[in-house]
C-alpha cells in the first residue's frame, strides 16, 4: 500500500468513526424519543392517542422508504443550513443522522414493548405520571435491549456511512468501493474490508458488553 | 442462426429513453431489444464478458482500454453513440484564474468521469498529474497543485447540485444542465474535436461480425433515435458517429 | 427482623389533600357500589358493594378466582369497573383520569400479589421509588428507605437487585415499598403469602402498628386466615365476584354463615380429625357431637365446669378454647355412649342450655 | 373442584430406566451429602446433608432467604453445587452434563415458586408440554392435559393463556404441569401459597393420593405449617443453609426442640392469646403455666381426667387437644392463684407425674 | 404520469416486492437459526460453547462490515451459481439475503435475549433438550419480538433493494433514484416515494398486527 493510499486508510477510519458515532447519538437521542412515543401512544399505551400514534408512524414510514441517495440530496438544504456546506464528513451526519433516527426508533420500539406491564402498573399505582414511568420504568427495564439495539443500529450506520461517499464524506465503506472495488485494487479493498470488520466487531463487542453489565433479570 | 433478440446494458437515466426508441427501431428491423439498466460502471462490462447480456452502451474508450487491461476483457466498439462533454462549472468565479488559493472543486466520483474531470483541470493547468496516470485517476494521482486546490470526489449526480458549497465544479454538460448550471456558468471544457470520450455500443470480439450487430448499431444510428436523443438531451449530448 | 418501630411522623390527615369532604371523619373511606368487571365471559366483580371504614384493617378472603384482586386494583383505579361507583373519601374515582388519579394514588400504597420489583433498581432504589415520585430528595428518599428495608429485615440486601433475592425477599421489598410514602390507605394482595410464620408475624405486627399508631386504613387479600384473624378488624368474604359474609373478625369466625366461608375457615377452627373423620358412621357404638360455644366466662371455669358436668362416659376428643382476639371461643369434639339410650338427649340438652351450638356429626366405633 | 380420581397407571417402578442399582428399595430416593451453595458472600446451602425415603412426603420449612429453594433445585440439577454429593436413586448427578441429566429429569416433577409458565401457550398447552417432551402423542397428551386441569378445577380455563388467570389460577396450572408426566419424584416449592384453604386441601389430597396410590416420593417446601402437618411424614427445618432439625411431622410438632422450629410452629399450636400474652409480668395474682402432652389415652377421657383433677380455683385459659395425624396432643394454658402457696408446686407435680411437660410463662392479675 | 411510466412504476412494484419478500423470508429462514446459535452458544446459554459463539460472531460481522456494493460483486459468482445469472431481479436476491441475515440475527438476538431465564429453566426441568428449549420456550416466548424485528427487517430491504439497481435489479427505489435523483424528475420520483411509503406502511401495519395477535402477555 502506497504511502498516499495509508494516509488515505488513516483519514477513512476516522471520518468513519466521526459519521458513525456523531450521526448514532443523534439517532439515538432523537430515535428513543420517537420509540417512546410510538409506544405510549399505541393502544394500551400510558398516552394513548390514536391520531398522534398514527401521524408518527407514517413519518417515520415516509423517512424509511425513501432510498437514501435521495434523502442524501433532498436533504442538501437543511445541510447547508445546519452545517454550513453540504458536502464532506461533517455534512454527511445529517443525512445519516435523519435516516437513523426513525430506524432507531422501530428498533427501540421493539425492545421498549417487551417491557412487563406489571411493572408500569405498580408506577402507575405509586401515583407516578407518564414522565416518572418513563424515566423509572421503561427505559431502564427496556435498557439492556436498547442498548443492543443501538449497536445494531452502529453497525448498519458504518454500512451507511459508505454512500455517504457520494457528497464527499470519504469513510471507509467509500474507500472500500472507489479505491478497491471500482479500480480493481484487490488488495485496498481487502484491507479496508479488513479494518472495517475490527471495526464492527469492536463497536459489537463494547455493545455486548454493556448489555451484560446492564441485565439484571437472570 | 442469427440472433432475434438480444440484451444490452446501459445506464439509467435519459439514455432509458432513447434507447426505447432504438428498440422500437430495431423491432422493424426483426431484433428484440431487452434493455437492462445499471447504476453501476463496473458491472455493464462485467455482464457482458460473461454472456449475461450481448451488449452494452455506456462507455468511452479510455475507460474501455483500461477495463480490458485490468480484467483482460475481450469486447469491441461495434458503433459510437453520443458525446457528453465536460466542463468546468462555476457560479462565483468567471475565468479559471479568479480560482483563488485553496479553491474547492468538485469532480465526479465514479471510474469513468473521475480521470476525465482531472485531465480538463490538468489541461487548464490547474493541477498535474503523474506520469502514465490513466482514465481510473484519482486525487491519489496528482503530482502538483501549486494552487492547492481542495478536489472534492462527489457523485456525478452530486457535483452539480452541490455547486454552491464549491468554488468551481467538473461536470458532464447534461448533468450540469439539469442542475441549473448554464453555458454561461461554463469556464472551461474539454475539446469537442478529435474527443476520445465518445461513448458506444460495445460487444464481445467474438460477436463482432454477427449481423444482429449491424442491426443493433443501425438502429441506434438513425434519424428517428437521434430525435430523441436531442430532445431528451437538449444540446447537452450530440449524437456522434 | 428488627423489632424497631415505626418511626413516620404521624399522617393522621390521611387524604386530606385530596377532597377534604365536610365531616370527612364519617365518609368511608372507601365506597364501592354496584361495581361490576367482566373480562369477556368472566364476571370477575359482580354489582358488588363494599365500605372500608376509617383506621380498620379489612380482610378479604374468597376461593381462587373470586375475584379478590380485580377488587384491589379497582380501589386505586388501576383497573376500570365496566360499571359502579368507586368513591375514596367520597369522591367517585371512576372515570377520573390518570392525572387526576396520580394525586389520591400517592396516598394508598400497595402491595402486588406477583411483587412486581424493578428488575433493574437496586432493592433500596425500588424502596425509595414512590418517594422519588413524592418529590423528596435524594438523602431523604435513601434514609427512609434503608429505614424500612431495616423493618423488613433486608438491611443486607439494599445494594442487591431482585433477581438474586429468594421468593419471601422479594416480598418483603415489595412491602417495604408499599410502605415507604407512608400511605394513608393500604392495599394489600397476600402480603405474607410467600414468608414463613414468623417472618410474617415480624411484618403483621408492622402492619398492625403503622395501623395502629399512624391511623392507616388497610385492605389485605389473604388466603392464611390467621392473618386474617391476627389483624383483622373486619373481613370480608367474596365469591364468584360478589361478597357473601361481611362482619367483625370474632363473629365471622367464631359463626361463619355460610358453607364457603366454613369452609375456608376449616383450616384455623378445630376439625374432627381426619382418622376419625374417615370413620365416621351411621351406626357404630359412640356418637360424636361437634360443640360450638362463644361465652366471655369461659376462660374463667366455665369450660372446665362444662366437662366437670359431663359422666365420665363422655370423651372429650379433641378441641379446646381459642381466642379470637380478646373474646374466648370453644370448640370441641365429644364421643357420647349410644347406651344409655337417653345420655345423648342429656348432654345436648345441658349443652345447648349454656348456649352452646351442638351438631351430631355421625357414630364411630371404639377405640377412637 | 371436582373430586375425581387419580386415573393414572401405577408408576411404581419409579426410577427404574433411570439406574436399577441391586437392592434399589433400600436405596434412598435422594440423598445429599455436605452440599454447598454460594451466590457471592451469601452461603445458601451450608455443607448441607439430607435423606429422602423412598414413597414419603417430606416437608421442608424454614425462615425467608434460609436455603430452601436453592436445595429443592439442587435435586433435579437447576443448581449445581459448590461441592458435595447429590445422589438420585443412587447416582451422583453432580458434574452429569445436561443430556445425561435429560432422562432423569423426566422423571421428576416440578412446581416452581414463581410458576414459570409459557406466556406464549395456553394453558392445556402448559399442562401438556412435559408430555411433549416425554414424546406422548398430540391425542393423548391432550387428554391427559385435560385430565389434570379437571383434578385442580380448571377445565373452563384450558384455553386461556396465564396473563389471564388469577394467581390462584397459575399455581394450579404450574401443579398440574408438573404432574402431568407421572413422576416419581415431586419437588414443590410452594406449591398452595397462592391458593385459598379450600383449594389447598384439595391439592393436598391430589398430592397424598399420588403419593399413596402411585408412591410417588414428595419433597415439598412451605410456609404453611398445616400443610406439613396434614400431608407431611417427615420434615426438615433449614436454616442458613443447614438442616437443624428433622424427624416424623408428629413427632416434631408436637415436640419441637430449636428455638427457630417453635417458632416456624407457633401458629399450628395453640399459643397463649395475645391479650393475656401482653400483660404477662413478674408479678400477679395468678400464675400462667403452659402444658404439653402427648399420650395415645388422651381422646379416651385422660383429658377430662385431667381437669378433673385440678382444684376449681385452677383455671383452663386456652387450649385442647390437637391431632397430628392419628396422634392426640395436648396443649393447653392454665391459670393457677398464688395462694395458697403450694397450689401451683401440687399442680405442677401431678402434671409432671403424668409426663407432661410444664412451663411457668409468667403472672397476670384478674380478670384475664 | 406516462403509460411508459405508468407500466414501469407497476413492474416497479413487483420487483420491489419479489426483492424484498424472497430475500426477507431467506433472511428471516437463516438469520433465527444464526441468532439462536449465538444465543444459545453464549456464556450462560443452553449450549455454551465459546469457539462457536465467537467464531460465528466474526463471520456475521464480517459480512455486516462489507459495503452492499462490494458484497453484491463479491458475491457474482455464487449468485450465477444459485440464480443462473447475475444480472436483474432474481439475481438481487441473493446478495440481499445474504447481506440481510446475519442484520436479521442480530436483531433477533435482542429479542431472544429477552426471554425470561425462569422458563427455560422450567423446560429444563421437564428434562427438555435444547431442541425443545428452542422450539417450545425461546422462539415461541420471544415470537413477537421476532416478528416486530423481522417487520423493521423488511422494511429495511425495502431500502436496501434499492441499491440492487447496480446489477439491473430494477425495482422501486431504483426507479425513484433513476427519475428523481438522476433526471431530476421530481413529479415522478414523489410519486414513486409516494408508493413506497404506502408499501413500507403497509408492511409495518401487517406486523403490527401480527405481533399484535402473537403477544399473550398481558
Ligand atoms: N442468584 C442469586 N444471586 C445471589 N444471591 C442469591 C441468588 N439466589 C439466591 N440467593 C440468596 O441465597 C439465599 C437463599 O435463597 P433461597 O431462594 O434458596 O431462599 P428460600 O429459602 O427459598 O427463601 P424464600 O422462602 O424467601 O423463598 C438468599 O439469601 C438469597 O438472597
Ligand atoms: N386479564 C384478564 N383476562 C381474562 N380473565 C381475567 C383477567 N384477569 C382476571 N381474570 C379472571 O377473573 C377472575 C378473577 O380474577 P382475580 O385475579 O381477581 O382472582 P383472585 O380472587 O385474585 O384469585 P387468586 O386468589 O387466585 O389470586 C378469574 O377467573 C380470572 O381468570
Ligand atoms: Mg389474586
Ligand atoms: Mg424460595
Amino acid at each position: 500500500m502506497s504511502p498516499v493510499l495509508f494516509n488515505l486508510l488513516l483519514q477513512s477510519i476516522w471520518e468513519t468513526v466521526v459519521m458513525t458515532l456523531a450521526s448514532g447519538v443523534i439517532s439515538f437521542v432523537a430515535g428513543l424519543p420517537l420509540a417512546l412515543i410510538l409506544v405510549a401512544t399505541d393502544r394500551g399505551g400510558i398516552a394513548e392517542n390514536f391520531l398522534v400514534n398514527r401521524a408518527l408512524g407514517w413519518v417515520i414510514n415516509g423517512f424509511r422508504s425513501v432510498p437514501f441517495i435521495i434523502l442524501l440530496v433532498a436533504l442538501i438544504p437543511l445541510t447547508r443550513l445546519l452545517v454550513g456546506t453540504s458536502l464532506g464528513t461533517a455534512a454527511a451526519i445529517v443525512p445519516l443522522a435523519i435516516a437513523a433516527a426513525p430506524y432507531y426508533a422501530r428498533v427501540a420500539e421493539v425492545s421498549l414493548r417487551e417491557v412487563d406491564p406489571g411493572l408500569i402498573e405498580a408506577a402507575r399505582a405509586m401515583g407516578g405520571n407518564r414522565w416518572t414511568i418513563v424515566r423509572e420504568v421503561l427505559v431502564p427495564e427496556a435498557l439492556p435491549g436498547i442498548v443492543a439495539g443501538f449497536t445494531v443500529t452502529l453497525v448498519t450506520l458504518v454500512g451507511a456511512s459508505a454512500m455517504a461517499g457520494a457528497i464527499g464524506a470519504g469513510g471507509l465503506g467509500d474507500l472500500a468501493i472507489r479505491y478497491g472495488y471500482q479500480r480493481f485494487e484487490t488488495g485496498v479493498m481487502i484491507a479496508v474490508v479488513a479494518v472495517l470488520i475490527v471495526l464492527v466487531s469492536g463497536i459489537q463487542w463494547l455493545g455486548d458488553r454493556l448489555v451484560a453489565r446492564l441485565d439484571h433479570r437472570a | 442462426a442469427d440472433k432475434t433478440s438480444i440484451k444490452v446494458g446501459i445506464m439509467s437515466g435519459e439514455d432509458e429513453d432513447v434507447w426505447r426508441a432504438a428498440a422500437a427501431e430495431a423491432e422493424k428491423a426483426g431484433l428484440t431489444l431487452e434493455l437492462v439498466t445499471f447504476n453501476d460502471y463496473t458491472q455493464p462490462n462485467e455482464a457482458l464478458e460473461r454472456g449475461e447480456i450481448d451488449a452494452n452502451a455506456f462507455q468511452h474508450k479510455p475507460y474501455l482500454d483500461n477495463q480490458i487491461q485490468q480484467n483482460g476483457y475481450h469486447i469491441v466498439v461495434a458503433g459510437y453513440t453520443g458525446l457528453w462533454p465536460i466542463g468546468l462549472y462555476s457560479k462565483t468565479h468567471a475565468k479559471v484564474a479568479d480560482l483563488a488559493d485553496g479553491a474547492s472543486i468538485g469532480v465526479p466520483n465514479d471510474p469513468s468521469n473521475e480521470g476525465r474531470a482531472l485531465k480538463v483541470l490538468e489541461q487548464q493547468g490547474l493541477i498535474k498529474l503523474k506520469d502514465g496516470t490513466g482514465i481510473l485517476a484519482t486525487v491519489a494521482d496528482i503530482a502538483e497543485n501549486p494552487k492547492n486546490l481542495e478536489i472534492k470526489e462527489l457523485d456525478a449526480g452530486v457535483v452539480g447540485r452541490a455547486i454552491d458549497d464549491l468554488d468551481g465544479a467538473v461536470v458532464n454538460t447534461d448533468w450540469a444542465l439539469k442542475a441549473g448550471l448554464t453555458p454561461e456558468n461554463r469556464i472551461a471544457q474539454e475539446a469537442i474535436a478529435d474527443n476520445p470520450y465518445r461513448n458506444f455500443i460495445a460487444v464481445r470480439e467474438a460477436d463482432a461480425k454477427e449481423p444482429w450487430v449491424t442491426k443493433l448499431v443501425a438502429a441506434y444510428q438513425n434519424p428517428t433515435v437521434k430525435a430523441v436523443f436531442d430532445e431528451v438531451y437538449k444540446g447537452t449530448g450530440v449524437a456522434a458517429y | 427482623m428488627t423489632g424497631r418501630n415505626v418511626t413516620s411522623q404521624p399522617s393522621a390527615t390521611a387524604f386530606a389533600a385530596v377532597d377534604p369532604a365536610p365531616g370527612a371523619l364519617e365518609t368511608p373511606v372507601v365506597a364501592l357500589s354496584g361495581v361490576s368487571r367482566s373480562f369477556g365471559p368472566t364476571r370477575a366483580l359482580d354489582d358488588l358493594s363494599l365500605t372500608v371504614r376509617r383506621g380498620e384493617i379489612l380482610g378479604i378472603i374468597g376461593r381462587s378466582g373470586a375475584g379478590k384482586s380485580t377488587l384491589i386494583r379497582c380501589l386505586n383505579g388501576l383497573e376500570r369497573p365496566d360499571s359502579g361507583r368507586i368513591e375514596i373519601e367520597g369522591r367517585n374515582i371512576v372515570g377520573l383520569s390518570e392525572s387526576e388519579l396520580q394525586p389520591i394514588r400517592r396516598k394508598i400504597g400497595m402491595i402486588f400479589q406477583h411483587f412486581n420489583l424493578m428488575s433493574a433498581k437496586t432493592v433500596v432504589d425500588n424502596v425509595a421509588l414512590p418517594l422519588k415520585i413524592a418529590g423528596w430528595s435524594k438523602a431523604e428518599r435513601r434514609a427512609r428507605a434503608l429505614e424500612l428495608l431495616d423493618l423488613v429485615g433486608l438491611s443486607d440486601k439494599a445494594g442487591a437487585y431482585p433477581s438474586a433475592l429468594s421468593g419471601g425477599q422479594k416480598q418483603r421489598v415489595g412491602i417495604a415499598r408499599a410502605l415507604s410514602a407512608r400511605p394513608a390507605l393500604l392495599l394489600s394482595d397476600e402480603a405474607t403469602s410467600a414468608l414463613d410464620p414468623e417472618t410474617t408475624r415480624a411484618i403483621l405486627t408492622l402492619l398492625k402498628d403503622i395501623n395502629r399508631k399512624l391511623g392507616v386504613t388497610v385492605v389485605l387479600i389473604t388466603h392464611e386466615m390467621e392473618v386474617v384473624r391476627t389483624i383483622g378488624d373486619r373481613v370480608a368474604v367474596l365469591e364468584a365476584g360478589r361478597i357473601v359474609e361481611e362482619g367483625e373478625v370474632w363473629h365471622v369466625f367464631s359463626d361463619p354463615k355460610t358453607e364457603l366461608t366454613q369452609s375456608l375457615l376449616s383450616g384455623v377452627r378445630p376439625q374432627l380429625p381426619a382418622h376419625v373423620a374417615s370413620r365416621l358412621a351411621t351406626d357404630g357404638q359412640e356418637v360424636v357431637l361437634g360443640v360450638d360455644l362463644t361465652d366471655p366466662a369461659l376462660g374463667d371455669g366455665l369450660f372446665v365446669d362444662i366437662l366437670d358436668h359431663l359422666p365420665a362416659t363422655v370423651h372429650f376428643l379433641h378441641g379446646g378454647i381459642d381466642h379470637i382476639h380478646d373474646q374466648p371461643v370453644a370448640r370441641f369434639f365429644l364421643t357420647v355412649p349410644r347406651e344409655p339410650a337417653a345420655l345423648v338427649e342429656d348432654v345436648t340438652t345441658y349443652l345447648r342450655s349454656i348456649n352452646a351450638r351442638v351438631e351430631v356429626l355421625g357414630h364411630v366405633s371404639r377405640p377412637v
